[in-house]
């Protein structure tokens, strides 16, 4: 199963996929899931970051709409686009999900 | 042709809308006929898991107290037009709830269906198996 | 090209969930796709008439009426959710349509993709 | 007996935090006490004038309105977050005023307790 | 500082109860809140009601909505109406918040 | 008379209205004049808390991205009308945030006043002292 879930908090939403078995993921960060991608907290980046086998994106719009920077979010996640979310929800995936 | 839907419930009742409207709209499915060829159909699966089996506590008294349907009767309703119910059993375990403590059935307004209490890895199936998943 | 239905019941102020909605909407119309956007609960908040466009609040009226022109845009409100906030049929924005959930069902029917929104 | 001023801004259906905001409105009201109601951002959905009674909503039109004729209950929604949802002032509900957010602070001036509520 | 704040979350909101010190403090479980008193999570009650010098209640009408009764709720939550409740604000406590 | 009051602003901004409404409520302030008699105002104190403390990042592009007013740009309209800002100090440090991350004046726009970065005691003190508290 392919999913492409959208993670749209900072708090709450990402625990249930830790349960849902997936040949392919990739994880959105939105609205205010960008926290996950913009601090650190105690000095410790997002744990969702850990997650293997999994693709990372960040939504530029919301990223700068909260004041970082696209150069500044973790590594680990790649900035893209409305456009980018198109392609990926139509050509990448088959599933699409809302936390 | 036959397309299958699941509505998998995550949230909690009764502070935001969500789960409620996870149930009526699979609920709509039974009317969606209007909208479709003939012998095209929606066959919907509901799920709750996570925090979201707790709309399936008995004894809800949201009539009483706030005049509103309660998702006790809402899941009632779902199990009256035949609906398929599942209900995480890991999750009830969790919480500390049995059997007992959960709507399964609704013989009293009629229905024959009943909500089974199944394991996570049912679900799962269920969710690799149908054709669009929805969270609520 | 594909069809992509989306449905959201987030309300219109606040959450970001719509715009959201009706951004994305607007990226695959832009690319040649198909939307069906579906508003139940505070969502059909969205299609409320008489809107006044400030810069603290979203307001989405011209992109909505601009993807409906395209023709490969429908929008449609719940008409139960809505009667129950007190917008009645005179009172939506006219490239809107008013529906019961099954008009949401049936589009999911045909969809590529759907994805379900969230509330605030 | 004293005054109590509760601001919300939950929306009217969903978060029964609305619902909250009334019925401890009317518990007061019926203990002798003053309440004055302030509703902005979302809360503003309650002054909308014309909303149908389902048993699957939020309804609290006939509560407000004995709770008014008291004497004792004042309610007040906020102008601009009424405008920004397309709520004009002839579609408010005859015992609820509109009012900038001053009108707030000035009833939590005089007030004995304050309860704002937060949203959905 | 005399606080009666009120608890309408499961999952959030009460992490800021630990930061304030006051002389009096009631914790007022409301809406979702409730679950707090009304289930063990893996065999444990709400951590929060170990918190100590604190008076709680719980509002009786989301008690029943959520499908618990009066007397299975946790015993150091005291039930209460919303009459109960104006009493508490007006005579008992003096600032009022909601988290 | 005098009558202080405490926006205490704890929740994220962006995913609801919450911390917008707490700001515009306490700006508010500056024209209740008209409702009190001579002599009576009210002072209002606005103070960043927990994750309320992400409200005050510097350039945030809400106008930008989503035609919205950023709470970047409230904070600067609170200081110049003259309000007091406070924001959380451990909290900016837990987020790895220093003072340079942080909105602490509105220069550009005229404004005289400087929001302060304080330890979460000052804080404190503020709630002891306000006769209203009000929670966002």
């Amino acid at each position: 199963m392919k999913i492409i879930s959208f993670l749209s908090h900072y708090r709450h939403g990402a625990d249930i996929l830790e349960r849902i078995k997936t040949t392919k993921l990739g994880i959105v960060f939105v609205g205010n899931g960008i926290y996950h991608v913009g601090v650190s907290e105690n000095g410790k980046p997002s744990p969702l970051l850990d997650k293997k086998d999994v693709s990372f994106y960040a939504l530029i719009d919301d990223i700068e709409t909260r004041g970082f920077k696209i150069e500044g979010i973790d590594k680990r996640v790649k900035p893209v686009s409305y456009e980018d979310l198109v392609d990926l929800i139509f050509n990448e995936y088959e599933k699409v999900i809302w936390l | 042709m036959k397309k299958k839907i699941a509505f998998v419930i995550k949230s909690l009742p009764y502070n935001r809308e969500t789960s409620r409207l996870g149930l009526t709209h699979a609920i709509a499915s039974q009317s969606v006929d209007v909208y479709l060829d003939e012998g095209d159909m929606i066959e919907p699966v509901v799920c709750f898991i996570g925090d979201g089996v707790l709309n399936c506590l008995k004894d809800q008294q949201c009539m009483k107290h706030y005049n509103n349907t309660s998702m006790e009767t809402h899941i009632k309703n779902a199990l009256l037009v035949d609906l398929q119910v599942y209900i995480c059993k890991e999750d009830i375990e969790r919480f500390g709830l049995t059997k007992d403590d959960i709507v399964t059935d609704a013989q009293e307004i009629g229905a024959d269906k009943i909500a089974e209490i199944v394991p996570f890895d049912k679900i799962q199936g269920i969710m690799e198996e149908v054709d669009h998943l929805q969270f609520f | 090209m594909g069809k992509l239905t989306i449905g959201t019941f987030a309300s219109l102020v606040g959450s970001y969930a719509m715009d959201f909605a009706v951004k994305l909407s607007e990226a695959a119309i832009n690319k040649g796709h198909e939307v069906d956007l579906w508003l139940s609960g505070n969502a059909t908040m969205l299609s409320k008439k008489g809107q006044k466009s400030f810069q603290d609040y979203s307001y989405h009226l011209k992109t909505i009426e601009g993807l409906s022109s395209t023709g490969r845009f429908n929008i449609a409100t719940c008409d139960a959710c809505s009667e129950a906030r007190g917008y009645h049929k005179d009172d939506t924005i006219s490239c809107c349509k008013r529906n019961t959930m099954d008009w949401y069902l049936a589009s999911c029917f045909t969809a590529d993709r759907v994805l379900m929104i969230g509330g605030d």
